[in-house]
């Protein structure tokens, strides 16, 4: 069942590995907690990138966006990635 | 562990898991100097201290500089590698009593590797440190081992100086900065052991620059406030290190309380809070009437910190860690690392350098530069890419050059005449705007010691004797080894550091004007000629000439700094120049003719 | 006459700031919590990485209980100048409209750049001539401003496009033209020997206003 | 029914308003399709915040996390974001 070739919306979100710390994410907390009196226990920040790829289908889009996080957009090193349809 | 029988045979028995954690770390590489320490005694130096080094600059001012290596944590994660490098080796001028003043930073990759310049850029321009040069060596040689060299200058008065180490048994040690977590926990002996290929989930160390600033500011009001009597910063090794070096540089012993280190990760064991590297962390030593105002600002800046250590006559080095003593051995055992053999090297005739198998790109380094503040504290008077950086201080007349130079092109042929010449063109960088040379700290970057001692021991020589012969002190360092990869290893790297004073900032010619170019001295090099260019150069520098000198002669950074300032540069062709040669270049608004070198018309600025 | 430089944690160029008041001829003094400005003739905010800038340029500053006293003094009509970090800080305050975003090239960028004077009726600036072309450094990765909803009132425009910036702005005015904000920094522009002195008529234009001897039309 | 106090843990998937150009993203997209060979359409970069609040139950954790958008974590003018749950 070949579907025409068409637009997929995905969005991958990027964050540090767990055992990798966040700087950012802590003084953000800290604020929060601190200045904003919000009970927050824990914040990290990381990527969110919205990326719309040209397939014949979902799957080969999926396949698309898993090729252009492992060749560019994720380091691998300290990094983990979720992708999601949008 | 390398010296395990020496700590077995040093204890009388076999060690616990703690003490094993402990002396794989201060009698690493990394923090021991073990293969270097003896080469490092027979430099001529002002003081054998391994933290920063002071130079008088006059006025009561001082200056302290050194440069640092984080290559192995670079090589596996590029941005936070540099980033915790320009980290670490702040915090070690800091730890003199100094404020950080400049940044240079020495480069080594086979292509411009972007990690590594914003995890410099995004640290440096964060704590609103300048990076005012620096130099950008891309070759294949360094691919699978960069090189991450950074210089740090402070400066302070002679009598804000702190000592390294403690001063009395009733005083104590607070470490204050960022909490503590498991960061890099083998990070000083994974720096001092071959780079495998796949890294398993190890640690690795993240900046946080915003700490860092909060930690500067915080750390010279406590200075101001004359409430330190002596500091250390916490480093590869991180509480252990910087504990065991205090107490055992002022002969002392102590009890370190490890549950009083202010923890990010509560459930730490005793010997991770030991030896964790957790980033922007210090330790200062202080009389115990002094704690509540120290605590007090460390609170007001953000900061986290407590009363760790006791000092006490013992020499013994105590760690305790929930009512358990988890570690008791003496102080003076951790911090001296044992020593490896050195070699008598009695250097050849200089060698024709033609036959070097290694040469670096020309690349205009503007790319990289434009990403660093190298005007945030005002006081940059010459900016970077327009020869020798040039720094004042403020309500004086007083000026410092500052540069970072290596020859490893030369050094891979020949590592004696190599790092020797590197001395030697330094100097003529330093004097290129009218500074005299008062220290030089150097940065070793060499591959294992063990497989080729000879030529560590060739390259520590050619230090030696240029240091000895132009008569600049060595007076400060830090050594990276085992910097290789499946057995290759990179060629000898040693990198000059070098500080000079300028006795009047607004007497040397800053900026370019219409001019003619010539090209001054010989293509090649003899080292009888030295003495003649320096003097050249200062004659030059005293008639208001811009004088430019570079192992290139012209480089693509230099010619495209002339263009952003509006100039036309035209040559009519410069000289060939010999890999080492005695050449400067030289900007006259009126002809040259009464000087001893050969002259050459090259061009002119427009 | 008193000048209050603002310090934020993280601010990085408040002694920069500092130095060139100073060199001018007004009193200025640091001002690390929040107290009372109003013993304040005018209040500056330094450049900087305030928090880091962690989450967004200034985003924390810009909350912090300082700032409802700068807030309470803008009401005054009291001269205020934001710099750089400065600049963001009083766009997330929302006492100046717009946004500052992420350079496009997505690197820190450091360097001498020309700007225009479009409006040298506020404070800051009547030392300058309609038109005139200055030379300034800029050193930001967070320079591209947007504008929002409501037009700025402009007073700096690049010369040429360097940062994607809405209409080359440079730097902004608040409508009474009491409040200045722009991304170069004019206190590395004070002395010739630093590359420049393009900056110090900003400062010396503050010191004329403040000596009321340069009445400046509203 | 008031369940105890435990952690809700939420994503804030935070990015420009459509009509604000996004050019890092457009750099990225073009490395992507002309270097990767890559069929991605278009590319945008926002901001993934992970933040886990202490709440008595998910609406009052749901509440804590937009009071924290709307404090700090978001910036009207330019943003807008989406909350959902881990």
């Amino acid at each position: 069942m070949s579907t025409e070739r068409r637009g997929y919306r995905f969005a991958i979100d990027i964050q540090y590995k767990s055992h990798i710390r966040d700087p950012r994410g802590e003084t953000i907390r800290r604020v929060l907690n601190e200045k904003e009196g919000l009970p927050v226990k824990s914040l990290r920040v990381g990527k969110s990138i919205h990326i719309e790829v040209e397939a014949n289908g979902e799957e080969e889009a999926l396949r698309v966006v898993e090729e252009a996080c492992k060749r560019l957009l994720v380091n691998p090193v300290v990094e983990r990635y979720e992708v999601r349809k949008l | 562990m390398r010296y395990i029988e020496k700590l077995r045979k040093a204890l009388g028995r076999e060690p616990t898991f703690v003490e094993l954690q402990a002396f794989n770390i201060t009698w690493s590489e990394h923090c021991g100097y073990c293969h270097t320490k003896e080469y490092i005694k027979e430099l001529p130096g002002v003081k054998r201290e391994l933290n920063a080094g002071i130079v008088e600059l006059g006025n009561g001012y001082v200056a302290s500089f050194k440069i640092e290596s984080h290559n192995h944590p670079s090589a596996v994660e590029p941005y936070n590698g540099a980033a915790t490098g320009v980290g670490g080796i702040i915090r070690d001028i800091l730890a003199m009593g100094t404020r950080p003043t400049a940044i240079l930073d020495s480069l080594h990759m086979h292509t411009i590797n972007q990690g590594i310049i914003s995890g410099i850029a995004d640290y440096g321009n964060s704590i609103g440190v300048p990076t005012v040069g620096g130099e950008l060596r891309i070759c294949e040689e360094y691919r699978y081992n960069p090189l991450v060299n950074v210089m740090a200058v402070g400066i302070g008065k002679s009598e804000d100086i702190l000592p390294s180490k403690a001063n009395s048994s009733d005083e104590v040690i607070i470490i204050f900065g960022a909490p503590t977590g498991r960061d890099g926990i083998g990070g000083a002996s994974f720096a001092s052991r071959e780079l495998k290929e796949e890294e398993e989930k190890i640690h690795i160390q993240v900046g946080d620059p915003f700490m860092e600033k909060l930690l500067i500011e915080a750390f010279l009001r406590m200075n101001e406030e004359k409430l330190l009597t002596g500091a250390q910063d916490l480093g590869a090794g991180g509480v252990l290190s910087a504990t065991c070096e205090l107490m055992s540089k002022g002969n002392f012993g102590g009890i370190v309380y490890l549950d009083r280190v202010p923890l990010r990760e509560p459930d730490m064991e005793g010997w991770e809070i030991l030896i964790s590297e957790s980033q922007e962390r210090m330790a200062v030593v202080t009389t115990r009437d002094k704690v509540k105002r120290i605590l007090e600002i460390v609170k007001e800046f953000m900061l986290y910190g407590d009363v760790v250590a006791e000092l006490n006559e013992s020499g013994i080095y105590k760690a305790v860690f929930k009512g358990k003593t988890i570690l008791e051995v003496p102080a003076k055992l951790l911090t001296e690392a044992p020593i490896e053999p050195t070699f008598r090297y009695e250097p050849p005739p200089m060698p024709s350098f033609d036959k070097v198998k290694i040469s670096f790109e020309d690349v205009d380094a503007h790319e990289v530069f434009e990403q660093y503040d190298h005007m945030v504290g005002t006081d940059t008077v010459i900016a970077p890419g327009t020869g020798t950086a040039l720094m004042r201080i403020k309500g004086t007349k007083i000026g410092y050059a500052l540069v970072v130079h290596s020859r490893a092109d030369l050094a891979d042929l020949d590592p004696y005449w190599g790092t020797y010449i590197a001395v030697l063109e330094s100097l003529r960088k330093i004097r290129a705007v009218g500074g005299k040379p008062l220290g030089i700290t150097n940065g070793v970057n060499y591959g294992d010691p063990d497989v080729d001692p000879e030529r560590l021991a060739a390259m520590m020589m050619g230090l030696k004797r240029g240091a000895e012969e132009l008569k600049i002190p060595v007076v400060s360092g830090n050594a990276s080894l085992y910097n290789t990869f499946k057995g290759k290893a990179i060629p000898p790297t040693l990198i000059i550091g070098m500080l000079g004073k300028v006795e009047d900032v607004e007497s040397v010619p800053l900026g370019f004007k219409p001019s003619r170019i010539y090209a001054i001295g010989w293509s090649n090099f003899d080292r009888r000629r030295e003495e003649l260019l320096l003097r050249t150069i200062d004659y030059c520098v005293s008639k208001g000439y811009k004088v430019y000198s570079s192992s290139r002669l012209m480089t693509k950074t230099f010619e495209e700094a002339l263009a952003r300032q509006g100039f036309k540069l035209e040559l009519w062709g410069l000289p060939q120049v010999e890999r080492a040669h005695q050449m400067v270049i030289v900007f006259a608004d009126e002809p040259i003719e009464t000087i001893a070198p050969p002259v050459v018309e090259v061009g002119k600025l427009c | 006459m008193k000048v209050a430089v603002i310090v934020f944690p993280g601010s990085n160029c408040d002694r920069d700031l500092y130095h060139a008041l100073r060199y001018v001829g007004l009193e200025a003094e640091y001002v690390y919590k929040r107290r009372d400005l109003d013993e304040f003739d005018a209040i500056t905010i330094p450049g900087g990485f305030s928090y880091g800038d962690y989450l967004r340029p200034g985003a924390v500053a810009a909350r912090e209980e300082i700032g409802e006293e700068i807030k309470r003094e803008a009401g005054k009509g009291k001269p205020i100048l934001g710099i750089c970090n400065g600049f963001q800080i009083l766009v997330e305050m929302g006492l100046l409209p717009g946004a500052l975003l992420q350079n496009p090239s997505g690197k820190f960028t450091c360097k001498w750049i020309e700007i225009e004077v479009v409006d040298n009726q506020t404070p800051f600036t009547s030392l300058y001539k309609p038109g005139e072309r200055l030379r300034l450094p800029i050193a930001n990765g967070f320079g591209r401003y947007v504008k929002g909803n409501l037009e700025p009132r402009v007073v700096f425009r690049y010369t040429e496009d360097i940062n994607e910036s809405d209409d080359l702005i440079a730097g902004i005015a608040s409508q009474d033209g009491n409040i200045l904000a722009l991304m170069p920094h004019p206190e590395r522009a004070y002395q010739r020997i630093l590359g420049g002195e393009d900056g110090l008529r900003l400062f010396q234009s503050l010191k004329l206003f403040l000596e009321g001897k340069r009445s400046v039309s509203k």
